[in-house]
């Protein structure tokens, strides 16, 4: 068995003997010792990356290729390089996290973390998969979950939703596969087989007419999973009524699949389309990054707010995947990263506090650090995070993003990295009046002084999103070399 | 002609040999053991089906009336499970019947004829045998319609069947008969050669096409569906909506690929419409109903407007994603009716609402169902998925982007309405939901193979492979 | 072959047939009435069937083969119908369109 | 020679950090304070140890000092642009490096006494841990992005330690307001470093800095609304280096900054953070001094004069200590800005360069006791407000002693530091810009009179009566005082125009004697007015204040550029975009998603009614159907 497959197989069985399980005691544990043995495959992972890409020329590594229905050339075919292998790692350990983070879940425990795998089966598939047909698949896999996920366990308006965020994703879904089979019908450009294999397809130019048609319903099927304004709205609703841990899965490694499906298959696959569409989006991304900005600045629910601020960071991907250069996408897959560490963490922290203060409302809180300083330092450090401090992981992603913006001459692209950069002020406030107003000053409700501050099972999830945080930020040569390295060959596919 | 070459009808004849013995065995068993008959025909029944697999050799007899091909024997076996699952699904129910209101074994009798009435339909070859399949296949599903004597519903069910089928064959004759003044012979290969796009001709297909669309239930032909499916006994709705539907599909398919080929500059627009009509109609309706059978009505409407997305291409690869989804359908359909059927025949629950919480009380048949639903839906990974993809992709590879467009569209619409469901199930809560019950072996057996199939049949991509290698007669 | 009478009038008389069938089932308020218009509709095919079998291909007989099949089912419909009908009588003793509309929508 | 050791400088104190960031729960205060103290000690031996090596030892090459670059790669951008981290020695690093480890190991000392029993001690000793490893970095970067990065990292820990008090809502909104401020300065700073990297392809300073380099050759070539794009990108910098030195208009986070705690306040808003931004111009200084003939640098100069004129009127009217204390950094921090901006680049001409970087070394000093002093008295008194103290000589002598040092150092009285250094700035304004000039000898009198309003007030005045005795403070906060009263007097005698000039060379600087006498007789005037309004308890301040009328209370309030930002911030960025964003979202884009999935559930209510139940009905659609297909493919769509 290779080692890339193992990523579907392991969860797989672990649903499976979920199954079997009886009440949460079970069922925690198992999917515990699942996901443990996922992050550790995807550490492994990396290290053999390191050491195959030293005798190995690919555009990926590791690939593997089974012909499954012959009829349409479909293959499951899958193969890594080094963006995909930092996805990976990224999605093992969010999950991994996840589970503590809900690890007293009582109501239907084991569906519940049968629900949670499905999801990280999906999102793991998809990220090793090389072939459209299977990703799509995948893609699907990873979003449909989602809707028992908030509709069963979640809180509030769950039932409203979950529906709006399935029917959305799924709408943008079906878009997206109009441009798949736009791709596929056009891939054999240079005579030859149609084929869903993404290198091969790379290899052949696509019309430019076809490129103009179908670009904008590939990028907006993917963005839209990546909260491309106008399309976010699903996003702050799900997100609040969304059960802890969903919203650091989803948050955190779903609306990944958005940047990155944009990235290998939208501006891979269709540069030219990518270049005579890109001013259009690039108002759209360049929209979404302030809007979302100021949208948080007013929202009260910390879920909201962290809803928006998600629109804006990763408005910030899909800028800098339209910018069209090596800088800039490198950035732009480090935003996905550390994004997804960092919103993870955001939202187990929010689910931390709701959990003891049973409100997620800023204004009825207040003074946490003095009762529970463990979480609320934490999230004091996300919070800084958050807004680009150095030394944290969003500094190096934005850095990357704004100085490979500012590589493109023109107007236009001045304007609109400019105005980006700006969002970091926005950023800013909206983190600090949160910390300010949530976890300085006077305790409002005498009831919190008895609150109990993390306890273990907390802490480790806590302590799992954090050390790649600072670890990002602190050293990221290695990271952003591994990334540069894999864009090459996109980037001079673009050029 | 010898006597072995009656054996390309071995279907036909096993089958009718069946519904005989059916027959005496109700004049000769007596009314305490009548309830026996039930498993004596499941018995046959399974061998049947179960001889069916063995090969058989393409001819045709009676001067081309009656044909059969590989595809055409595959697509009997295909009927033959579905009906196959039907009987197991449906044994508990038919058993009361006969033990408590004491009736008879006609309920296999007349849906054994009904499935010989296809038999016929879909090997046939020329218009006659075609129109008398086609009538023996809907006149029996009337009487079944009407079946439970003692309900309005059922017989109203019934006079809407048999009057709306008679008007549809009345018009289908019609346009038969013009197409004979065209081309002089009711033998499709003889008009395959003679036919031209000539007004008559087309108005005469028009006609013809109306009388099957009837069967399929395609907008604007749809309107007796939702209420004989409501009126009807849950087995023979589902008997409606998966053998009798899949059935018309197929031989609609045939004669427009082989007969009317010459016409397609004109009947791909036709689909085109009809196509869209469909699926937007169906679904547009499904969103508002809370009866089960009624909804399920709607969306099979709706499925058959994504049908007709491959229909559209008359190549090969149509005729492949075709079957395979009709194949497909078939086991999803009947695994959501299945479960209807179980829930009804225990507590007599046909709503939406009825189903809150039916998870926490009956997890596997909301597992099922959901299987089911996600498959109707086209979810990955259940078969569902790859049946319309394969159809859209059939539909794409005409350059059909705008339709492929819109059809996706509609499935968003449609996951809603399936969604609906799940909502009832999953996530409501209520305070009387449906009690825990345990299901008899058969209805067991029924629901256990259609999850196998909606499981198995997407992702084992050989299946798809020979049913393409199959599909390459009709081209 | 009727003298000095060209297929042109039957097929319009036959086409008429059709049409007053379609329009008796429409308009009817009586199920047996539906049925007789059924009656019609299936008529105007059958003399189609025979009609066009005389005067244009005389020399084959399928037309009228198939206007007999035609026969023989309607009647075969028609006596399912009316056994349907006639047990919707026993229950709600009428046999009115209008009683036959409880499943709408 | 070898200068990697220097890397331990700010590691140190990181580690320390790092000690009881992490323990914090676990460490006992006293050993927190002890590892704080220790910690610095040695950052601060290895500092002097440094510039002795540096300056008298081997920094010098044929008379020129040389610069010294210890770098690794941290992040590559493009194939040229990388972020590299590392240590740069130079004469102005060198010089910032003393700077800052002798106020911070002061600081460090002094806060045992000061926040002795407060329950966040071992926190208060991490920040400052923090911010010291911080400020290092910063004082040690070698190229532009490096010196953002700690730019960044200073204004967190500034951030977090003026929030000190976190459960005083005053502090919170302080912090925050100063961390806005400032990141919406160094968004300038930013977007300059985006544009001089995409110009001239690297961020190190020594190529930036070189005068025949290509960075600096190359301005002409761009230019962008009558400007190069370089000094386009000076500004934006300058912009930065405006914010974190709280330059007009920049300048309002500063005096609330004053909520943290004292020794906070002389350490990071007296001597050492806030200087930062001078340190960044003088950094680019060849850039500033040559790119478009100094076009930025001139704007440098400017708003240094108004800024530090502007700051001095408002000093006279505070009567909160810290604020007098804090406006007075402001004024200070325009004079320095306005002496790079009047300097020239080589020998004498860049007097203005090294008097810059003298009054930084010395108001360093003074500044810093200034605070620590007003800090003692306020452990005495419990209030920040003048009004409250009054005759304290008597009960606080070190203090009172020291004090008046500090004060008289500021108010250029000879022979105290303040005293050479105001004197170098004076003689460059004079050289190259009379107007500055005059600004500078006015604000020298102004200064002289505020400080001594604040001595007057504070140690004499009024004999107020306290409820408990003041007393003197510790040792462990006298002693600071003591020592760095002692830098203040002999600050002056140490020769800057040797040691740091802007050509590296050093030059013969000479006392200009009429404009010394000038300066001083200015600073006596002050002193003497002080004297007369303060000395004694009277009326004549507020007549004098009454006399003034309308100017005296828009003085007193800050000529309400708080209520401005407020207005801007609340009314404008609030009010104006977030609310209607928010409602916009909700409604309308929102409200699409919405509205297509409600049209589509109405639609299907709307036509219901084809199902009409009514088997006829049925037919006619059947019917209906069938002649509508003929109709359309016979007639119409005949292809």
């Amino acid at each position: 068995m290779d080692i890339l497959s193992l990523f579907v197989i392991v969860p797989v069985l672990t649903i499976l003997i979920l199954g079997f399980t009886k009440g949460l005691k079970q069922a925690r544990i198992v999917s515990m010792v699942g996901s443990i043995i996922q992050l550790g495959m995807s550490i492994n992972l990396i290290f053999a990356y390191f050491k195959e890409r030293k005798i190995n020329e690919e555009i990926m590594v590791f690939t593997k290729d089974y012909v499954w229905f012959e009829q349409f050339n479909i293959h499951y075919a899958i193969g890594v390089d080094g963006i995909s292998v930092a996805l990976l790692l990224l999605t093992s350990i969010v999950v991994l996290a996840g589970v503590f983070i809900s690890w007293k879940t009582d109501d239907l425990p084991k569906e519940f973390f049968i629900s949670l795998l499905v999801l990280s089966t999906g999102v793991y598939g998809f990220f090793i998969s090389i072939d459209l047909f299977t990703m799509f698949v995948f893609y699907e896999i990873a979003v449909i979950p989602m809707y028992l996920l908030i509709g069963i366990w979640g809180s509030g308006p769950k039932e409203y939703s979950a529906m709006k965020l399935t029917l959305m994703l799924m709408g943008a879904s079906a878009v997206l596969l109009v441009g798949v089979l736009g791709i596929y019908f056009n891939s054999n450009a240079d005579g030859g087989a149609l084929t869903f294999n993404i290198l091969e397809i790379a290899q052949v130019n696509i019309p430019f007419e076809a490129q103009k048609l179908f670009f904008p319903l590939t990028f907006i099927g993917f963005a839209v999973l990546g909260a491309l304004f106008p399309f976010h709205t699903w996003s702050p609703d799900g997100h609040a009524s969304a059960p802890t841990a969903v919203s650091m899965l989803h948050a955190g490694v779903l609306m990944k699949l958005g940047g990155y499906g944009v990235f290998r298959v939208a501006m891979f696959l269709l540069p030219a389309g990518a270049m005579h569409w890109d001013w259009f989006f690039i108002i759209l991304a360049a929209t979404g990054v302030i809007y979302g900005a100021f949208g948080a600045l007013k929202q009260t629910d910390l879920k909201y707010i962290n809803a928006y601020s998600s629109v804006s960071h990763l408005g910030m991907v899909l800028f800098a995947l339209l910018m069209l250069n090596k800088t800039a996408w490198n950035g732009a897959l480090m935003q996905s990263l550390s994004h997804g560490f960092m919103t993870a963490l955001f939202f187990a922290l929010i689910g931390m506090i709701y959990g003891r203060t049973h409100t997620r409302d800023i204004t009825k809180l207040g003074g946490l650090l003095k009762v529970i300083p463990f979480i609320s330092a934490i999230y004091v450090i996300a919070g800084l995070a958050s807004l680009g401090l150095p030394g944290f992981s969003g500094f190096v992603a934005e850095m990357n993003i704004f100085v490979g913006a500012f590589q493109n001459e023109g107007m236009f692209y001045r304007i609109a990295t400019i105005l980006s950069v700006s969002a970091i002020v926005v950023t800013a406030v909206y983190i600090l009046r949160v910390v300010g107003i949530m976890l300085m000053g006077q305790v409002k409700n005498k009831e919190y002084l008895e609150l109990q501050d993390a306890t273990w099972y907390e802490t480790t999830g806590i302590l799992l999103l954090l050390i790649p945080i600072i670890g990002m930020g602190v050293a990221p040569l290695w990271l952003s070399d591994m990334l540069l390295e894999s864009i090459q060959p996109f980037i001079q596919g673009v050029l | 002609m010898n006597l072995d070459s009656f054996l390309i009808m071995r279907h036909e004849i096993l089958l009718l040999t069946i519904t005989l013995l059916l027959l005496v065995g109700e004049i000769f068993i007596s009314k305490s053991k009548k309830s026996s008959l039930v498993h004596l025909a499941i018995f046959l029944f399974g061998i049947h089906t179960a001889v069916g697999f063995l090969a058989i050799d393409e001819s045709s007899i009676f001067g081309g009336s009656f044909q059969t091909n590989n595809l055409i024997h595959f697509f009997k076996n295909v009927l033959n499970i579905g009906v196959f699952i039907l009987l197991l699904q449906s044994a508990d129910w038919i058993e009361e019947k006969i033990v408590g209101e004491n009736r008879g074994t006609e309920f296999f009798i007349l849906l054994f004829s009904s499935l010989l009435g296809m038999y016929f339909m879909i090997s046939a070859g020329d218009f006659l045998m075609f129109y008398i399949g086609l009538e023996l296949s809907t006149l029996p599903v009337a009487a079944l319609a009407a079946y439970e004597t003692t309900k309005r519903k059922s017989s109203e069910a019934g006079i809407k069947l048999i009057l709306s089928a008679a008007l549809a064959s009345g018009v289908s004759l019609f346009g038969i008969s013009l197409l004979y003044a065209t081309s002089g012979s009711i033998f499709f290969n003889d008009i395959i050669e003679v036919i031209t796009s000539t007004n008559l001709t087309i108005l005469g297909f028009i006609l013809f096409f109306a009388g099957l669309s009837f069967k399929i239930s395609l907008v604007p032909f749809h309107f007796w569906t939702a209420d004989v499916y409501e009126g009807a006994p849950i087995s023979v709705a589902s008997y409606l909506s998966v053998i009798s539907k899949g059935a018309a599909v197929f031989i609609l398919m045939i004669l427009m690929f082989t007969v009317f080929k010459p016409l397609i500059h004109i009947w791909e627009n036709m689909v085109y419409v009809v196509a869209l009509a469909t699926m937007f109609i169906g679904n547009l309706f499904a969103l508002r109903q809370q009866n089960m059978k009624r909804f399920l009505a709607f969306s099979s409407i709706a499925q058959a407007g994504f049908i007709l997305l491959g229909l559209i291409t008359g190549t090969q690869l149509g005729t492949a994603t075709i079957v395979y989804f009709v194949m497909i359908y078939i086991f999803s359909n009947l695994a959501a009716f299945g479960v209807v059927q179980a829930i009804s025949l225990k507590t007599g629950k046909e709503n939406m609402d009825d189903y809150n919480g039916l998870y926490r009380t009956n997890p596997n048949l909301s597992l099922i169902m959901m299987l089911a639903l996600f498959s109707l839906a086209g979810i990955p990974p259940v078969a569902g998925f790859f049946g319309k993809f394969f159809l859209f992709t059939a539909a794409a590879s005409k350059g059909y982007y705008m339709l492929v467009f819109l059809a996706v569209v509609n499935v968003t619409i449609s996951l809603y309405y399936y969604l609906l469901v799940i909502r009832a199930m999953f996530i409501r809560r209520s305070e009387t939901p449906i009690p825990f019950f345990k299901n008899k072996l058969y209805m067991r057996l029924g629901l256990f193979i259609t999850v196998i199939g909606i499981l198995v049949l997407g992702l084992y991509s050989p299946l798809y492979d020979y049913i393409y290698e199959l599909s390459s007669v009709f081209n | 072959m009727i003298a000095g009478i060209s297929i042109y009038e039957i097929l319009t008389v036959t086409s008429i047939l059709f049409f007053i069938g379609v329009y008796g089932f429409i308009t009817r308020k009586n199920l047996i009435s539906i049925l007789m218009s059924i009656e019609l509709i299936l008529n105007a095919s059958v003399i189609n069937f025979v009609v066009i079998n005389k005067y244009l291909y005389p020399d084959m007989l399928q037309g009228v083969f198939f206007s007999i099949f035609i026969i023989a089912v309607a009647a075969a419909e028609t006596a399912l119908a009316v056994s349907i009908i006639i047990n919707l009588y026993r229950q709600i003793a009428s046999v009115e369109v209008k009683d036959t509309e409880i499943m709408k929508y | 020679m070898d200068f990697t050791y220097v890397i331990l400088i700010p590691l140190i104190p990181l580690a320390a950090f790092l000690l009881l960031g992490i323990f914090n729960q676990k460490i006992k205060p006293a050993v927190s304070g002890y590892i704080g103290v220790a910690g610095l000690s040695a950052s601060a031996a290895l500092s002097f140890y440094t510039a002795y090596q540096y300056f008298f030892v081997g920094g010098k090459v044929d008379g020129v000092y040389q610069t010294f670059v210890e770098k690794t790669t941290w992040m590559n951008f493009t194939d040229t642009l990388a972020i590299d981290m590392g240590i740069l020695i130079d004469p102005i690093s060198v010089m910032m490096l003393i700077v800052v480890s002798i106020v911070s190991l002061m600081v460090h000392i002094y806060s045992r006494g000061y926040m002795k029993g407060d329950d966040g001690y071992t926190r208060f000793f991490a920040f400052l841990g923090l911010f010291s490893f911080s400020m290092f970095g910063l004082v040690l970067a070698t190229n532009l992005f490096q010196i953002y990065i700690f730019w960044e990292l200073v204004g967190v820990s500034s951030y977090l330690l003026i929030g000190y008090y976190y459960t005083k809502t005053s502090a919170v909104a302080a912090a925050k307001k100063a961390f806005i401020v400032t990141r919406f300065a160094d968004l300038g700073f930013l977007i300059g470093i985006l544009i001089i990297g995409y110009y001239t392809g690297t961020y190190d300073f020594e190529t930036l800095n070189n005068p025949e380099g290509s960075a600096i050759l190359s301005w002409s070539s761009t230019s962008f609304m009558g400007l190069s794009f370089l000094t386009w990108a000076l500004i934006l910098i300058f912009m930065g280096g405006a914010g974190k030195s709280a330059m007009f208009p920049l300048h309002i986070w500063l005096p609330d900054a004053m909520e943290g705690p004292t020794p906070v306040s002389a350490l990071i808003h007296a001597a050492t953070m806030v200087v930062a931004g001078v340190y960044l111009v003088a950094r680019l200084f060849p850039m500033y001094y040559f790119i478009e003939d100094g076009f930025a640098l001139n704007i440098v100069a400017y708003v240094g004069g108004f800024s530090s004129l502007f700051a001095a009127i408002i000093a006279i009217t505070q009567t909160d200590i810290k604020r007098v204390l804090a406006f007075s950094t402001m004024s200070q921090l325009g004079y320095m800005m306005m002496a790079l901006g009047v300097s020239g680049y080589d020998g004498h001409e860049g007097v203005g360069y090294m008097a810059s970087m003298f009054h930084l070394f010395t108001h360093a000093m003074f500044k810093a006791l200034l605070f620590l002093g007003a800090g003692s008295v306020i452990h005495a008194v419990h209030s920040n407000y003048l009004k409250d103290m009054g005759g304290l000589r008597k009960y606080m002598p070190i203090t009172n002693i020291t004090f008046l040092i500090a004060a008289l150092a500021i108010a250029g009285v000879f022979p105290l530091s303040g005293f050479w250094s105001k004197d170098e700035i004076l003689v460059a304004a004079f050289e190259h810009n009379k107007l500055l000039y005059f600004v500078g000898v006015f604000v020298a009198g102004l200064t002289a009179f505020y400080m001594f309003r604040l001595y007057f007030g504070i140690f004499w005045g009024k004999d107020t009566q306290y409820k408990h005795v003041p007393h003197e403070s510790p040792i462990s906060m006298t002693l600071p005082l003591m020592l760095l009263a002692f830098i203040s007097i002999v600050g002056g005698f140490i020769p800057f125009s040797e040691l740091i000039t802007a050509d590296r060379a050093g030059f013969e600087a000479h006392l200009n004697i009429p404009l010394a006498i000038v300066a001083t007789v200015v600073g006596l005037t002050g002193i003497g007015l002080a004297y007369v309004f303060y000395k004694k308890e009277n009326d004549l301040a507020d007549r004098f204040a009454n006399a003034f009328g309308p100017f005296y209370k828009w003085a007193s309030n800050k000529f309400y550029f708080d209520e401005i930002y407020m207005f801007v911030t609340k009314k404008i960025i609030f009010k104006r975009i977030a609310w209607p964003i928010a409602f916009f979202d909700k409604k309308y884009v929102d409200g699409t998603m919405e509205g297509i999935g409600n049209k589509t559930v109405v639609i299907s209510e709307k036509i219901k009614g084809m199902q009409s139940g009514k088997v006829q009905d049925y037919a006619f659609g059947f019917i209906a159907g069938v002649v509508v297909l003929a109709m359309v493919f016979i007639y119409l769509w005949t292809n």
